[in-house]
This record gives C-alpha cells, structure tokens and sequence, in this order.
C-alpha cells in the first residue's frame, strides 16, 4: 500500500477562513480511510470545474481533471463509463453546477451515473470576487446585482430529488465531524451521489453565525415517502431562515448507467473483418 | 464513354433516398462507378425531394445537370426537372400524379391490384426504368432482395414487376462486365475509418449531416464493441469526450456549425489539457440554421481558430469516399499521436453524398498512439519533451498520479502562473505543429490531376474535387486539391502549383476561404469561383463557370 | 522630461489595486499623465499582487521596467523587485514584515498605535511614499478624503500621517502646475462610451477581464438607466441580449475567450438575423483558462471568424483609454446602423489598466441608429436595398408583424430554401461590410506615430499602443497601429506603411495574427516580435527586443 | 381592429397527422379571442428553437422570433424584460427545452419571468429523424439508440414546480377542446407559466392510442399544499401506464422578474452630464 502524504507541494492560496480548507482535509482523510479499506489511491479521480473550490484539484495528489466552468460533470461521465473500476469525484461550485452548467448536473442525476458530485456551496462567485449565486438569497448585494438580486434562490436539494439522484445530502464546512463520513457515504453509494456543502466564504459571503444557530443534524427515515423527503428537503428554502439539517436525506438502489451497458472488446484484426462484411452488404 | 445519369423525384417520406440507393446498386450491378446527390429540403414528409444517380466508367465524384433518365413520383418532379433531360433521354412518369412528356406507368393501378402501399410506388418506377434501359428482370430481382426488408419485399417485387411489365425498352444501359463495388455514403466511408483506426468510442447530439454518421455508428455498435452515447447537447458532447479519452478511450465527436460553437470552448480545453480528441464537423449552409440540409463550405477558418488562445490542430477535408476512409484512421492516428484536437472536415456533400467504394486502393494505416509513460515515477503528464508530446497514461494506471488541467501547469499538471513555465508551455503546445508538419511529409496532403503540365490550374477542397477534377480534364486544366487543410501544406501545394500561371479556386462559399489562407502563404489566386445557395456544382455548372474566366 | 515611476506591492487583499489608484491620483494632482498596471493571481488573499504607477510630461500608455521608488509591504515584494530599482531610486519597506536595504518603515507600529485594521498598512506606506518625494502633507489628505470611504478615512488618515512623519524626503518629485486629469481603467473608458453611445442594457456573466465593466456598468445602471442583467450563463447572455435588441433596446455583452466560445453559436444567430449587437471582448492568456488574470492576444482570427457561415461583423482593437471611450460610441453606432454585431476587442492590459484620461480631446460622435421603417406595410424585416441594410422596427408597433429568424427567410422573414432567395441573402449579409468600409473612410482607422518618415516601422494592436509609441520615439522609428481590425483598413494600412522598408510586428502571442492577415493582404512583415507569458511588454524590454531585430 | 387571416402563406410542412397541427390553429384561436377582448395583434411575439414545432413561426402570422435550438426562453426573456407590454410566448420542442437548454427553462421559472413556454413534447427529435428525448420512455428505440435508452425520462411538470414556475399545466394535441383555454390561460397568468403539451409525432412517436386510454381532465385544487400538488404531478412519470391528467395543476400569485425592476430614461444631454460628473470623481 502506498504511504503519500495526499497532499501535493503546490502553494494553497485559499483565504485564510476558508471553508474549502475543510473539504480539503475532510476529502484527505476520507481517501485515507478507503486506502485502508482496500482501494487503492489510483482509483480516484477528482475532477473539478473553475472557482476557489476547484483548486482542490491542485492540492490533493489524487488523480485529476481540472476541467472548465460548468462542466466537471460531463468529463466525469465520460470518465466513468469508460472505466466502471474508477471513482469519479466531482467537486464543483455553486456557480459552476448551479449556473453555468446546471443542465449536467441534471443529466447526471437523470442518467444515475455512478460518480459523487460535491457542491462547495458558498452562495456566491468566490474566484470572481463576489458575485451572485443561483443559491444567494433573494435582494443579496453582489458586485454584479449593487442593488440586491431579483430571483430567490433555487433548493438544489429538491432540484435533485426531482431529476433522479439517488443519495442526497447536505453538510457544512464547520462540521467537519459530520463531513468525512457523510463524503464516504457519497463516494461509496452506488449510483449518482449529490452532497451540497454549506461553505463559508470568508471574504464575500460569511454567514458562519447565521448558520451555526440554524444547523441540526437530520437522521435518515428509510421508510420515508417521496413527498414526505421533499417536505423535509424544503425544510429550508436557501432564503429564509429556518432549521438547516446537515447529513443524508436519501438513498436508493437503482441501477446506473453504466449497469445497463454491455461492451466487448474486439481486436484489430476483428475490426478489418466486420469492415469487410459491411461493405459486402453495401454491394 | 459511358456516362448515364437517373434522377428520381417525389416527396420526402417517399423513400427517395433509398430508391437512389437501389438505382446506384443496380448500376453496380453493370459495372458502373457510380456517384448520387441527395437533395432534400428540412422536413419530414411532403415538399420535393430528389436523388441523382450517376454511373460511369470511371469513378466520379459529382454530378451532372444532364439527365438520361427522370423518373417523376410526382408533377413537381417533372416540373422542375424536365428540362434536364438530355437529347434522346427519356421522363418516365407516374400516370395518375404526374402529367408529361415521356412514358406513362398506371402505378396506382398496379399499387392497387398488389394491394399495395404507396410507398411502393418506387419500386413500380424503379421497375419500369430497368425495362426501359433494359435491366434484366433478374438483376432487379436480386438488388431488391438485398435492399429491401423481407417483411416487405413480395410486396416490393410485385410492384416493381408491375412497373416492369408495363414499361418499355427505350435504350440499352450498356453492362461494362465488371463487378460492383460498394456503395457507400461519406459518413459511412468516415465511420469505417474511424473503426479501421481504432475507435472505442463516440459521442454526438444529432445535427444534419452529422447525423446519418451517429445512427451508422450507433448500429455498428454491437458489432464493433463501439460506445455510442447521445447526451443531453453539444457541451455534454464535447467534454464527456475529454472525459472518455483521459479514461483511455479512442473517441471521436460528430456535429455541424452549430453544435461546434458550443464545443468550441471545450476544444480550447483540450488544447491546452492535451487532450486528443477526433472531430467530424460537417459543414452546411449557414449562417446560423441556415439550409439545415444542402451544403455549404464555410468553416475553414472557424476550425482553424476556433477556441481562445494558441495550440496545435489538425484538419483534414476529404472529397470523397475514399478519402473519407482513409483519412480518418489517419485523423485518430494523429489525434493520439500528438495529443491533438484532430478535424474531419466534410460538408452535406460529402457526408450524405453515395460513392463506389475502393478499399483495396487504400493505404492501410495501422492504428498509432501516443509514446507510453515507461512507469518512470512521479508521473508527469506534461513533461517537456523535444517534440512537445509527453508520454501517456490513463487514470487507474498503479502508482501514476494523472493530473490533466486547462490552466497553465508545471511538468506534474498543477497550475502555475510563473512566467518561466507558462512560456515553455505554450512553445509545448505549438511545437507539436512543427512534428506534425513532418509526420505529413510521407503523406499526399494536396492531390493533383487533370492535365500535369497545364498552367491554369483549379484549386478546391473537400466535396468539390470531383467536379473539378472532371472539369480540369475536359479543359485541359491541371487541378489541385490540398487535402489536409491544418498545418497548411506549403511544400505540397508549392509543387502541386509549380508552372501555374492562372490558379482558379472553387469553393462553396462567398468569401473564399482558401484563397483567404493561400493568400496569406503567399500563393496567388487569380479568378474565385463562388456557390453560395446550398447547392453543389454540376459538372456542367462548374464548366462554364471556368469557361468565364478562362481568358 | 519628468518620467517617474513607483511600484507598490505585498499580498491579494491588501488593497493594492487602490492603493496604486492612490498613487495614481497623487501624481495627478501634480501634473502628471499617469499609467497605472496591476498584476495580481487568480486568488483572493495572499499570493503576490503589486500595481506599478508611472507618471510622466506626456500621457503615455505603458509602463517601464526600472522603478524610482519600490514600496514593499511584504518580504516577496522586496525579493521579487529589488533589481528593477533605478540608480537613485529608494526601496521603502515594511519595517516588520520585510527587510532590505532603504527606508524602512515601522508600519506595524504605526497601526497598533492607531489601533489600525492591518489594511491600513497601504495608507501607511503610502505617507512615507509622500514624505519621501517630497509631497506635501495636504495634497495626500485631500486625496485619501476623495479615495477613502468616511467611515474608515480618519484611521487610513491617521496611520498615513504615522508613516508620512517616519519617513525622510528623499527626491523631490516635480511638480508640473497643471492640473489632473481623470484617471480611468480600459473598462471605465468602455463603459463611458457605450453610455455616451446611447447603451441601454448591458448583459454578461463574470469572467475576467470583463468583469470589472460588468461591475461598473452595475453601480451606473441607477444613474443612467440602464438595465444590468447577469443571467445564468453566456450562452443565456448572448441570446438574451438578442431578445433585447430585437425589442428595440441598444444592447451590449461582455466575456473573454471561454465565455465567448459559448456566445458563438448565438453570434452566427445575429448575423443571419442581422440583430445589432455590441460585443466586449476582453482577452487573456489562453489556452482554456490558461492564466486568467494575465493578459494575451491570440482572439482577433478567433472573432474574426466565429460562428457557422459568412456574414458582415466589425472588429475593433483600442489602445488606450481614451480610444475605448470612442470607439466604444463608434461601435454601438456601427452595430445598429448596419444591424451586425459589432466587437470591442481588448486585452487584461487595457481592461485592468489605468490610465490620464483626457475626454475633451475625443471627437463627439453623435448617436447613429439604422434606418427606419417608413410604415408601408406590410412591414418586411429583411427588405432588399441597395446597402444591405433593411429599415428596422422593433416589436409592438401598430401593425407591423416583426419576423426575426435564424434560417434563410424572404424579405418577410418567413423560411425559405429557394436558392433563388438565399444567394441574394448572402450577399445582402455581406454587402453590408462594403458600407462599413465606405463609412470607415471618415475614421482614423489606423494610428500613426514615431517618426513619419523613418523606413522602419514597429506595428501593433490594441494594449502594446503605448509601448511601441515608446520604443518608436526613443528608436526613431515609425509606429503603426491598426485600431480597427474588421473589415482590414486596407488603404489606410498601406498609407501608413508607405516608404518602409522593414516591418516589425509585436503582438503579445505566439503565432502572430495581425501578422498572418496582414500577409493574406499582401503586406510584408519581415520580423515578429511576440511575448506569451500573460505579462505586457516594458518599454525596456521592448526596446532590447526591437534593437535586437534591426539591421 | 385589424381583421387578419393569422395563418401566412408559408407552405405548411408539418406531416398529415401531426399533433402540430392542432397547435397552430389553437393558438390561432386564442389570439382572435384575445384581440376581441382588446389585446392588439401586435403585442404578441412568438419566439420559438428549431424542430417540427418550430415552424409554427412561419405559419403564425403575428411578431416571431425563429431563434436557436434550445434558446427560446433567453431570447423570450430578453424581449419581455425589455417591453413588459408585450405577450411573448415560446413554443419549442422537448428536445429543445428539456435536452439542449433545459437551464434556461427552469431559469425562466426562478425568475418567474412573465412569459410562457409551450412544450410541443412529441417525446422525440422530429426533425433530425426520431432519436430520443428527455421525456421518451426508458428502452426507447431511437435512431442514435437503436438499442433502446438507458435513461428514465424527467418529469417536466415536476421539475418546473421545483424551479419555481407560477404556472403548471399539460395539454393534449388531440384534445383541442381543452388545449384553447389552456392555452389562453397560460398566456394571461402574470408570471412563468408552463404547458407541457402532449404533441403527437404521426412518423416517430403516434402514442395516440395510448394516450387517448389514459388521459382525463384534472381539476385544479385551490387550497392544495406543495406536497399534494408534487403528489398529483407524479401520477404519471412519463415512462410506465398510468393516468394521464391533462389540465391545470398549479397556479400562483408573485412578483415576476419585470416587477422588481425599475428603470427611468435618461436623455442624450443627461448621459453627458452624468458622464462628466463620473470623470470628476475620478480626478
Ligand atoms: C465560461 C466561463 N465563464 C466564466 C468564467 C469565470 N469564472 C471563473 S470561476 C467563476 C465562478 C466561480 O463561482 P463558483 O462556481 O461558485 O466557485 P467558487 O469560486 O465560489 O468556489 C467564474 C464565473 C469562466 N472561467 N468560464
Ligand atoms: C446546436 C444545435 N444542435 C443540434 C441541432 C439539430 N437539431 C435541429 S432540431 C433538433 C431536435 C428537435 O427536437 P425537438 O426539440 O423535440 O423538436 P421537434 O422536431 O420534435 O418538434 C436538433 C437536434 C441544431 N439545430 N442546433
Ligand atoms: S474568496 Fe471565499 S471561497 Fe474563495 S478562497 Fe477566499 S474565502 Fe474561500
Ligand atoms: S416528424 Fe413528427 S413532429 Fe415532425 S412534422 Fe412529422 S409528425 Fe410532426
Ligand atoms: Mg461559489
Ligand atoms: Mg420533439
């Protein structure tokens, strides 16, 4: 078994306060833990949109694609059909999977893909300095938006629910505790895990108080109907202050993608062959 | 020389395409090479749609105006296109939807009798046309068992022999002895040259012409082991494919102007994640939607720039079946070799265009990949090598941190912003050119015919090469054709050009788009001959088109 | 000639894009023309930032290589620009957090006196800046009271008063009795003009270095009027802003290289629709995201050519700020008078960089919009006329029916595939570039400057205006800048260049585009000069590079 | 009053059978209907992507804009934002608002823009020759999946609800009847309102059968919780037999986008004196 540190030499220019920096040791740990539970560290991959929070890619010396804005998702699909033994770790930001290319995230889930997307949701742009996020709170005061916004936001939450995720789950970068177990929970869930992170935002969105008074610990209900999940997804709105439950609402087995495709593997010489025949019934 | 050409006219959903298809295999069947423009407006059932089918001696690659034959579904078919028929040619039409000039078919009556559905009102004409060129009964028998589905081919064969009984000989179609050659459509001829080079995978939203080449694929797919995926748009498309080959697939992606503006941003990644990556854009009429289904020739240099920033590419644009084959093996080859975006640039023309198809006149290319990581630790994805390609490995490989990454990075793919490593980096990038510029030097990247030793030349690109080339020969003029388009093949074209006087370029396009890029490599083009409406030349078309400007 | 320069640097966070505003508007209130550059990292806190502040007799543009004055708020400051100090020159430093040879400053002291947030420590060094070269206590205080929020001005006052009192005067900076002048960034001056051009609605999504116009435009949007939307993503932009124009408001975007590849398909859409559009693009060191804070340009062929098919676009490049303000009215006017989309091509460099802004010196150019319709009905969005251009009316208006589209379409714009009504679309799409060119004859579309009559010519485009101006003046050289780059100022290229012998191009990429158009134009270019490590060129380092290529 | 056929004379491409068809004439209907009641022709701008359905720009003769695959709802919102006077309604295709924009659909519903969307979901690309959509059944056999899918299609109505729309409904092609006041009520809802409307496909997808055995008329549920509404809305999942409501499921009154926007007009002579005092600031 290996012995690597897991995390690289490359220079952290995250805030100090950040709560990316959470994600980062949470994310060490957890990839520590599986090592010791027999997969080997070769078989993640990280692969990360554009914004603070994808500078994750750099820092954890794991397997990586630092893609673009907004499309972490579709490079991880394509990953993990192409290799079913990998898995596949999407960490993306609000802007990115919320904004950008909210469209994947939703395919992703509709497709029960089996990779883990992680949303370091800090409510805002942090990398372009301080803009609104489909998650910022209605009338939030960005550099764009002087004025407030005009738009509540969106419950990614029930979002997911809706499109097909089948492991849902929230936590929160003060939490670290409840954070390493709730990322393995994700990463080892067969089928498209979707964990939104409450992450503090030091310099543009620092809501740590707020959040700290609101947060709660939910438990899961198996036996839960798919109305009475979203009643409890939309516990909090993302706008309103209300009880904010950190942990797993749901999980189910289906199966994923890749479980309904069947490839082979045909040789070269197999190749020339079946070109010979298609162009025999082309005569 | 024998030179016949058929054009069979209707209505879309009239299967106008197929019967093309049986036409050009019945000509096959007497030796022809045969050549067959489909033209069909944007729709699904109705408005007028037709096929040529053209049969030589040689092999062609283009059309004629000229129609021996004009086989009319319908009374726009013989509207718009009687007064193509040659001297001594001859309509055959419908008698209960058409009115006209020519040989009458009761093919309601026969449709009616055989209990029939309209839709055999193909195979009726189809019938009625071997008689007339005197086709033997057998030959069709055998054709349309074939092409035609089982379920519906007493049906089919009843009809036809209507058609055929009630027609009569008007001139023999001469057989040449020889046996038939395949027919095939470009992006059929692409996608066995994509399976000839190795692909394992392939990724695309359906656009027209692209499309025809996603369903081909995705039929092959059980049989060649091929992931054929169709995700939710063009942006999907393009980075599940990055996806797929950082995993260590072989992939390829499909689209038309359109959907590349939406890939482009995920090209400029792969540019600077050195990502290989193989692309078939197929060009139509635009801007914007356009003529979604004729042709045009006017992406050049939006895939020649395409994406921010500066790194390697390569584009090919074949001008026919064969070169659509071959070139696309070839097209993966140097994707992977260079880790490299690498363009199969076609038009409607091409793509949705029939050929007879040569295999055994291809050089075989054996499937190429980049150098392999040697298991030397760390793994370093973008190490600087003399070429500027750094050896490859895959995600999951034992002990190998792969680190793929779109901003500037160091040697290992972690993101830098230094100055010394950004500059090397994108040297890295625009060195590859320099190795492909080499590599193509054992390659025929321009393509010469017509008269050698002739000092007015016809330059084109793409589908228009057999036009051209029937053109040149008939004047006597010396036609060059520059088949890979990215890095711009100087040499070749230097030499190909080497004693021209007047060079004429043809291109489907109102600017010109190669004369545009020959101009700026210092070749003179003297005359531009432009087509700008959807539709390719004719051979005749194009004649005298050249006649004009000759001096 | 009076030419000083002060570079300020420590970590992100810290304020020093203000603090060399600060600066800035010091030497301003001397007399000086002022050029300000700010280098930063894509982070937030920490990191290496640093602004360098030249002033000087004339407005200049660029910035130098050699410092009078080093003010290092951290250690990596003094390390990392020690050597650029000029003989004579003085490092001033933070006391605690760094060390070196000057004055050093006990800032930390200072602020715990003041009880002092550490931010502060700009003010700080900031008043033994003033102290040092000699400027009066006053002038900084009215300064810091214009620059300062209230609610923090007596604390930056206080600390600035601690560090001016510590320092000792050490070179008296001239002053030159006459008044400021603004003092504006690339994208201020942008914004400016598109509001005297009558803009408004401004639509983007952050990405740098477009988003401090977005930000701008933003805090004006009260005081103008203006409609400031950032929507989900650039593609929802592009169309989005289609949607406005198409009802009647002037309308403009903003992005840089990744977002714009995701505007193409939306801008091929314009040009079919012949929807006016203005497009700021500002351009960064690509590939992907590349370097995202550093500056490049390597997008001119990318605009030139994207988008599937053929249509009329104008492109221009500014310099300076004072050729963003104007040409940003210029280019409102352009999009709306020949319906195209029209850009505004700048880099990081412009963007970001300030500069003495001089607004009287700019021609007035009144607000233009296209013809309109006369009312005749029924109303025909795309009428033929001799320019290409068809009267216009937005939706609403009693009785017309207002068709926009995307496919080729009749004079109505109801869709058409008739071959006999898309040639003419075509050409009507690009007829419209024949007037521009026409309209561009009353524009100084290319610069001149240096010495007119010298053989040797240095050109460029956009940003690297100030330094070859520079370098072309010390070298006595001519200096040539086409600030248009679509349609090519052909004419007005070819008088600039007139009776040179030696053409040196300077571009910050790799490949060289202006060079490779001017080729395809039949210019020569005998050397190219090209940076593309995301930082602009010094005077210095230009001139050693230019000397480097002369005979 | 402008007495106008509403029909132009584009030749009509559509397929015979296509659920098209009913489309057109029912909007036809709706806009004489409502140019009586006193709204003028030309407040209405159709705005539409590319498909079969699309042609319904060239065949309605009222304001149109025949934009891109996918970006009706941005170029509708634009329009809307600028002239909150006008009625501007899309009609696009499932694939082209579910498949290719589908971020711009539910962007449209957080904002609640006033503008309303008509899915003619004929669960198939028509145009491009019948491959699958989002909403086509799990196994289907198109073109690009001659194999039959992999995905279980969305349930639009859901995802519309969850994103915010303040107008839910579905209609059917061959319910005419139903389709005009649908269609009518949508278009005077103040906010996002959404139909999906069951569109037959005579050469890819005719379900007509299936449908006509399944579909009923819901009746809108005043004092409905969101749970219930969720509840109704899932009945059929748009992939297995079960009841098919047709009709209103959801209504709400809020601000819409245009409501929370205020904006003065500034004259020539003001923009320079505004631009001037600017200059000031910054000497
Ligand atoms: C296509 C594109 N548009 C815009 C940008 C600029 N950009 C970089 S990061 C970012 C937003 C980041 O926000 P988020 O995803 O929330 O990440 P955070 O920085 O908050 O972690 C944007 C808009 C980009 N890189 N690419
Ligand atoms: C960017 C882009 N990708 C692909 C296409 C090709 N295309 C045209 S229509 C269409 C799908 C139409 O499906 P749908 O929206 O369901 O409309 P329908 O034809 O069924 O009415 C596609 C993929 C396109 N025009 N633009
Ligand atoms: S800006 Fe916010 S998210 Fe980004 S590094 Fe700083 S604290 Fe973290
Ligand atoms: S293909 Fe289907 S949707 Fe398109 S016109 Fe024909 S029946 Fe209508
Ligand atoms: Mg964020
Ligand atoms: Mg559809």
């Amino acid at each position: 078994m290996t012995e690597r540190p897991l995390i690289t030499d490359a220079p952290n220019t995250w805030c100090p306060g950040c709560g990316n920096f959470a994600l980062e040791y949470a994310f060490r740990d957890v990839f520590q833990e599986l090592q010791k539970e027999g997969i080997s560290l070769e078989k993640f991959v990280l692969v990360t949109g554009i914004g603070c929070h994808a500078k994750i890619a750099d820092y954890l010396d794991v397997n990586s694609f630092y893609a673009i804005h907004g499309r972490a998702i579709p490079v991880a699909t394509g990953i993990k059909i192409a290799r079913p033994d990998l898995h596949v770790i999407c960490c993306v930001g609000d802007g990115d999977a919320y904004a950008e290319g909210l469209d994947h995230l939703i395919f992703g889930a509709k497709r029960n893909i089996d990779i883990t997307v992680v949303v370091h949701n800090n409510r805002v742009y942090g990398l372009t300095t301080g803009q609104y996020t489909p998650t910022s709170p209605l009338g939030f005061k960005g550099r764009s938006t002087p004025a407030g916004t005009l738009e509540y936001p969106l419950n990614p939450l029930e979002l997911m629910l809706t499109s097909g995720a089948t492991y849902i789950g929230r936590g929160y970068t003060k939490n670290l505790k409840l954070l390493r177990p709730l990322l393995k929970d994700a990463i080892l869930h067969k089928g498209f895990s979707f964990l939104d992170v409450l992450q503090i935002c030091a310099t543009y969105y620092d809501v740590h108080s707020m959040y700290d008074s609101l947060v709660y610990e939910v438990k899961e209900q198996p036996g839960e109907s798919y109305e009475e999940v979203i009643k409890r997804l939309r516990e909090w709105d993302y706008n309103n202050k209300a009880p904010i439950g950190l942990g797993t609402y749901y999980r189910k087995e289906a199966p994923t993608f890749n479980d309904r495709i069947t490839v082979m593997k045909v040789s070269d010489r197999e190749r020339e062959e079946i070109i010979r025949r298609v162009l025999e019934e082309h005569l | 020389m024998n030179d016949f050409s058929v054009l069979i006219g209707g209505k879309a959903g009239e299967g106008l395409n197929k019967a093309g298809q049986i036409l050009a295999h019945l000509m096959g069947r007497l030796g022809y090479r045969v050549y067959m423009y489909y033209d069909y407006p944007s729709l699904i059932r109705g408005g007028h749609n037709f096929s040529v089918i053209r049969g030589s001696e040689q092999k062609i690659a283009g059309h004629r105006a000229g129609m021996d034959i004009v086989l009319a579904l319908n009374q726009d078919t013989v509207d718009f296109h009687r007064d193509k028929i040659l001297p001594g040619g001859l309509l055959i039409y419908d008698a209960y939807y058409a009115k006209g000039e020519g040989m009458a078919i009761p093919l309601k009556q026969i449709i009616e009798q055989n209990k029939a559905p309209s839709i055999t009102a193909n195979s009726g004409i189809i019938g009625a046309f071997c008689k007339a060129v005197g086709i033997e009964w057998g030959i069709l028998e055998e054709v349309l068992h074939r092409d035609i589905p089982p379920k519906v081919l007493e049906i089919n064969l009843a009809v036809a022999r209507g058609g055929f009984d009630a027609a009569q000989e008007h001139q023999k179609l001469h057989d040449l002895g020889r046996s038939a050659l395949p027919f095939i459509t470009g992006n059929e001829a692409i996608g066995l040259g994509l399976i000839q080079g190795g692909l394992t995978t392939w990724v695309a939203y359906p656009m027209t012409p692209s499309s025809s080449l996603l369903h081909f694929l995705a039929e092959m797919s059980d049989k060649v082991g091929l992931k054929v995926i169709h995700p939710e748009n063009e942006i999907a498309v393009m980075n599940m494919a990055l996806g797929f080959a950082a995993a260590g697939e072989r992939v390829g992606v499909g689209t038309s102007g359109g959907g590349f503006c939406l890939m482009s941003e995920g090209l400029s990644l792969a540019g600077m994640s050195e990502t290989p990556i193989v692309i078939m854009m197929g060009q139509r009429t635009g801007p914007s939607t356009g003529l979604p289904t004729y042709t045009g020739q006017t992406e050049y240099h939006f895939l020649r720039h395409a994406g921010q920033g500066e790194f390697s590419r390569f584009i090919v644009a074949p001008g026919d079946a064969n070169e659509a084959f071959y070139w696309s093996t070839v097209a993966l080859n140097l994707a992977w070799k260079f880790q490299i975006p690498a363009f199969i640039l076609t038009d409607k023309t091409l793509s949705e265009g029939g050929y007879s198809f040569t295999i055994d006149e291809i050089r075989k290319v054996p499937v190429e990949d980049s150098p392999r990581w040697d298991g030397t630790l760390p793994y370093r994805r973008y190490a600087f090598t003399e070429s500027g390609v750094s050896p490859l490995t895959e995600y999951g490989r034992e002990k190998a941190v792969v680190k793929v990454n779109g901003y500037y990075h160091d040697p290992r793919g972690i993101t830098t912003e230094d100055p010394g490593i950004v500059a090397p980096m994108q040297e890295k990038l625009l060195r590859k050119l320099q190795g492909l510029d080499q590599e193509l030097v054992s390659y025929d990247t321009v393509n010469q015919s017509g008269s050698s030793g002739a000092v007015v030349a016809l330059v084109c690109w793409g589908s228009n090469k057999g036009v051209c080339q029937e053109v040149a020969e008939h004047l006597g003029l010396r036609m060059v054709q520059p088949v890979v388009l990215w890095p711009f093949p100087v040499d070749s074209l230097r030499r190909a050009l080497e004693g021209t006087s007047r060079v004429i370029l043809v291109e489907n396009n109102a600017t010109g788009q190669l004369a545009a890029m020959m101009r700026q490599y210092g070749f003179a083009v003297h005359e531009q001959i432009h087509k700008y409406d959807g539709r390719p030349f004719t051979v005749e078309e194009l004649e005298n088109r050249v006649k004009g400007v000759l001096p």
